[in-house]
């Protein structure tokens, strides 16, 4: 060992962390701006609108005032558990965004797994969820964490599947491979060719991020906040960001493997990946501005009478078809 | 509307009162004990509960049960009239279970005690208030002849005599009743 | 078969989420409904019954018609209203050298009566209900609702309003009006 | 006090009492569901037995907004009351101002001008439309959507509007007085009313749209929270309760009371008996109140708003006693007056129809799981004020 080798993968990864938690932190106050515009037009009110212009400013004073707040601790409460789970819930978020490409130049870590990495670490999303549960020594808590992790347990399994058609075709799990294989305009990208496990693969997104109809674990007007009713301050913040941050990873993940990732007609580029990323975090906010809550038995007949058998007979009629062709 | 739900009742008192007047087409008075029976009968007769309210009279307090039917105007109203020192009437709860919480009430307000009441405690008022808000000084409760007419009395009770003779003149003479009704 | 039947019907009934999200996609692209309050106002307030006030008499905008008959003070639901009567004036010296004459000489004294005015009409508008008992019995029509929606105050005890003050109030405000349009 | 004191203290009783065979079972959870829970509509509190989230027991425990109104009515003049009678139940404040007015002028026996009559159908009916909106509103928050409360405030506001007219206020209104109303209808109004029934009507397709005809919404309530019409009965339900459970009983049509007689509208009833059902009733009686307000106000005569001589503030009502009911937006109101022949009424018994609606929950939400139970509670379509009195 003559001259040290300077580690430059370690430093890209370093570096591509800080630009992670920059657009994470950027992205969770653009997407708390446009939930609550979104929620404010379709009910026919301005939404924020008094901090800056036009409201620009409310998500930064909200988290100022989240950043301010107490922390508080029920009593009989477990330390341990209670303040580990919004910190488990919110660092795998950070990793999470490391192999996403957003455009060829773009991308944190080439992954050859990429889908695997990321399935496997949006996975210990429930345990953070079971912790504040648990450690909160609230029954709604209680009822609330039983509902996250039946849901998001349940709902894995579909999403893994549709997804698996589309790898299939393409035979990579390397989310870069993914979007090569498709071309820049519409009728080429994998939602043409897999519409079914496209529609699987969004509503069991929705489900994965607890958001309506299907925001069981939290359904205030059932279980007041469900597993974060005793949070407050920063640590009822950093579930916030997580659930946001999850929101658009499943949304990336949709528009690298459906909607062909940064390429796009006329030019290819970080813009048309935003772009499709934003239209699907439009569409998941519309969701939650229209449709009431589905009850829990139905959320899991729902996932394992229809989108489980409809996720297995995709997936062998891919296979079928790939095999003759 | 049928009264067969009246027949073979013992009643100390009963009257038919006038619709347009009263808001009650039978104003019956029983004795504590056939509270229940004619709950049953009422129940029987496809009758539903309105309400249970209780007056505080100088004659004791009158709990007074509502009872309606689906078909009409049918009220009916159920008196018993229990002394204040002794406060006591059968639950109904059994049979209208709705009675339940009006019972409750009613026990809140007056602390009448309903003997077989399945869980008579505070309803509406807090646990250790320690008296009952709606009970009457002594010398502000009037007479229960002062209070209401009986109506035109089909039935009644020898022994029976809060409405002394009075039912009776009043039918007769109204212009009287009229100008006692205006002081 | 039934069982077929059925799923199919669910499917078919998934349009209906397509037709809600029309309708909420539509309002998103509508005009709000909001009212910027303190850039804009609504108009239609002039039948909102805010605080009372005093009607004045025509011939004196500073005093009001009352009479002190306590109709109001009486039958308020609320005891909100405070009202009490101008106390008789005091004699002057004159007057009273007479009085004592026309005792003297065994006349019947008159003495003097006191004004029907009011000395102090207080409404404790953190007591009133609205309801318009009042202005309903007044026998000379001398309270009626203000339409003033935008009554604030920053402490309770400032929500016992002194009627009469605020009819001086107007009154001087309305004078201040007239000049400022007599001089244009 | 040590933590472990204050446990056993809470422990137990506290919570059970309110059963009526006291004491959990040992692999149960006891849940307190309010008074601060955002689907028990104000201070309701249930205490419920869990098996994980299917109900095994539930106890409502109210009085959290007790204001002992019956014992106020005993010190104030009939004429004095009347702003209680607007708080009773603030959403529809003007059936029980009908309920109160109409048992003093029974006892009375005071003759009501037909104007004054019309005027009152005219914006009971309004207010009644404008209680299932926050209903409706309320429904469907509680089912987990949020957008529709604020369309049916928004029409709910135009309405406001509207009754603020002759009413002066928008929520508590104290409108009626024995003997008639306080003010008479104004042009605008009825211009306002008759342009406001089309729109409104225009608005019921997109409700149905957004909303009625939702799979997510059907699947909900749909055979969730059947109540036989024997519990009705045996509770006293009355309503859309009862109306849903199909017994087409209404107040208006069973004792005709005021002008109710001569309008021409349905008793809208459900055979389903489920919290569907009790929604559809109360969706098709807006329309037929909107039907009821069309026909007032083409028949609304001439003269006087309130009667000549009509009870003076010191009016003293003549000894008896009288029972008059109204067909609230929730079900029956009663109100027994006994008087003395004194200013105050000697004795006032209101008879609220949710408390009796209310008192059916514990045992139709029994064997329901915990969502269930919040949709049994919206679509009995409770007031707490109006329970507590």
């Amino acid at each position: 060992m003559s001259i040290p080798i300077i580690p430059v993968e370690l430093i890209r990864i370093i570096v591509a962390l800080g630009a992670v938690g920059a657009f994470v932190g950027l992205n969770g106050l653009v997407l708390v701006y446009v939930e609550r515009k979104v929620a404010g037009h379709c009910q026919r009110r301005p939404g924020p609108f008094e901090v800056g212009p036009h409201g620009l400013l409310t998500p930064l004073a909200d988290a100022l005032k989240l950043v301010g707040k107490q922390l508080f601790m029920p009593t009989g409460a477990d330390p341990w558990l209670f303040w580990l789970a919004p910190i488990v819930s919110f660092l795998p978020v950070l990793l999470l965004f490391l192999p996403i490409p957003f455009s060829p130049v773009l991308t944190g870590m080439e992954v050859h797994l990429g889908i695997l990495f990321i399935l496997a670490f949006s996975g210990i999303n429930v345990l953070a969820l079971c912790l504040a549960g648990w450690g909160s020594n609230n029954k709604w808590a209680l009822l609330g964490a039983g509902r996250a992790v039946a849901q998001s347990v349940a709902y894995e399994i579909p999403l893994l599947l549709s997804l698996l058609a589309v790898i299939f075709m393409v035979g990579s799990l390397n989310l870069s491979e993914i979007v090569r294989s498709q071309g820049s305009w519409p009728w080429q990208w994998h939602i043409c060719t897999q519409p079914l496990a496209f529609l699987i693969y969004f509503t069991c997104a929705v489900a994965e991020v607890n958001r309506n109809p299907f925001d069981l674990p939290e359904a205030e007007s059932e279980l007041t906040a469900g597993f974060h009713t005793e949070y407050s301050g920063m640590a009822f913040g950093l579930f916030f960001l997580a659930e946001y941050m999850n929101m658009i990873i499943v949304c990336s993940i949709a528009t690298v493997v459906f909607l062909g990732g940064w390429q796009g007609p006329f030019f290819s580029g970080a813009l048309w990946f935003f772009a499709k990323m934003y239209a699907l975090l439009f569409i998941i906010i519309w969701f939650r501005w229209t449709y009431p809550r589905v009850r829990f038995n139905q959320l899991l007949n729902i996932n394992w009478k229809w989108l489980l058998p409809l996720g297995l007979a995709n997936l062998l009629v891919t296979a079928f078809l790939m095999k003759i062709f | 509307m049928s009264e067969q739900w009246m027949k073979g009742l013992k009643t100390l008192c009963s009257a038919r009162s006038s619709f347009e007047k009263t808001g009650q087409i039978w104003s019956v008075f029983l004795s504590p004990e056939r509270i229940l029976e004619a709950a049953r009968r009422l129940y029987d007769e496809e009758y539903f509960i309105e309400d249970i309210s209780v007056v505080d009279t100088a004659d004791g307090f009158l709990v007074v049960y509502h009872f309606d039917h689906f078909d009409g105007s049918a009220r009916v109203a159920l008196r018993c009239l229990v002394p204040h020192d002794n406060p006591r009437v059968p639950s109904i709860a059994s049979v209208f279970t709705g009675a339940d919480w009006h019972e409750r009430e009613s026990h809140d307000f007056f602390g009448i005690e309903f003997t077989g009441h399945p869980n008579l405690i505070p309803l509406l008022l807090p646990d250790d208030l320690g008296f009952h808000p709606l009970i009457k000084e002594e010398k502000a409760r009037v007479p229960l002849k002062d209070l209401m007419e009986p109506g035109e009395i089909v039935e009644c009770d020898p022994g029976f005599t809060l409405f002394p003779e009075e039912a009776k003149e009043a039918e007769s003479e109204k212009p009287a009743k009229e100008a006692t009704q205006g002081s | 078969m039934g069982a077929l039947r059925e799923s199919w019907q669910n499917i078919v009934d998934l349009w209906s989420l397509i037709v809600g999200l029309k309708v909420t996609g539509k309002y998103f692209c509508y005009r709000h409904r909001t009212v910027h309050y303190p850039r804009k106002t609504v108009d239609n307030i002039n039948t909102f019954r805010g605080p009372l006030e005093l009607v004045p008499k025509s011939k004196d905008p500073t005093k009001p018609k009352c009479i002190v008959c306590m109709m109001c003070a009486t039958n308020c639901p609320c005891g909100a209203i405070t009202l009490v009567k101008k106390k008789a004036p005091k004699p002057t010296p004159e007057e009273l050298k007479a009085e004592e004459e026309a005792k003297a000489r065994g006349e019947k004294v008159k003495k003097k009566k006191a004004p029907k005015e009011p000395a102090r009409f207080i409404q404790d508008f953190s007591l009133c209900s609205l309801c318009g008992i009042c202005v309903e019995n007044c026998p000379v029509g001398s309270i009626r609702f203000s339409n003033d929606v935008y009554f604030a105050v920053t402490r309770r005890e400032d929500l016992a309003l002194d009627l009469l003050a605020r009819l001086r109030e107007r009154a001087g405000e309305m004078e201040k009006t007239l000049s400022v349009e007599q001089e244009a | 006090m040590t933590r472990q004191a204050a446990a056993e203290q809470v422990a137990g009783d506290f919570y059970t009492r309110h059963f009526v065979e006291p004491g959990p079972r040992e692999d149960t959870l006891i849940l307190n569901m309010g008074p601060q829970h955002p689907s028990t509509h104000g201070v309701l509190r249930i205490v419920l037995e869990l098996d994980g989230e299917y109900i095994l027991r539930a106890e409502p425990v109210i009085g959290y907004l007790h204001r002992m109104h019956e014992k106020m009515a005993e010190v104030k003049t009939c004429l004095q009351y009347m702003p209680n009678m607007g708080r009773v139940d603030y959403l529809h404040p003007l059936a029980w101002n009908w309920a109160f007015v109409g048992a003093v002028e029974r006892l009375g026996e005071i003759e009501v001008p037909e104007r004054a009559e019309y005027i009152r159908v005219i914006t009971v009916e309004l207010n009644r439309i404008t209680s299932h909106l926050v209903w409706w509103g309320a429904y469907i928050l509680d089912l987990g959507a949020f957008t529709p409360i604020m369309y049916a405030f928004d029409d709910r506001e135009y309405l406001l509007d509207l009754l603020q007219i002759p009413t002066g206020s928008r929520l508590t209104y104290s409108f009626f007085r024995p003997g008639g109303v306080s003010t008479d209808l104004t042009e605008d109004f009825l211009k306002g009313v008759l342009e406001f029934i089309p729109y409104f009507r225009s608005r019921l397709p997109m409700y149905k749209d957004l909303v009625t005809d939702n799979i997510i919404l059907r699947k909900r309530i749909e055979e969730v929270g059947v109540i036989p019409l024997e519990v009705c009965r045996r509770y006293g339900a009355t309503g859309p309760v009862l109306r849903g459970s199909g017994q087409p009983y209404d107040v208006r049509r069973a004792e005709p009371y005021s002008v109710y007689d001569r309008f021409d509208f349905e008793i809208p009833t459900d055979e389903k008996l489920d919290a569907m059902g009790r929604y559809r009733v109360r969706v098709a009686e807006m329309e037929q109140s909107m039907r009821i307000i069309e026909q007032a106000i083409e028949g609304l005569p001439e003269g006087p708003h309130i009667v000549k001589g009509a009870p003076k503030p010191k009016w003293k009502a003549p000894k008896g006693e009288a029972y008059f009911a109204v067909e609230g937006a929730r079900g029956k109101i009663g109100v027994h007056l006994v008087s003395s022949g004194k200013a105050n009424p000697y004795r006032l018994k209101l008879r609220s129809p949710t408390f009796s609606n209310m008192s059916l929950f514990a045992e139709i939400a029994r064997g329901t799981l915990l969502p269930d139970a919040v949709a049994i509670l919206g679509s009995l379509d409770l007031v707490i004020p109006e329970i507590d009195r």
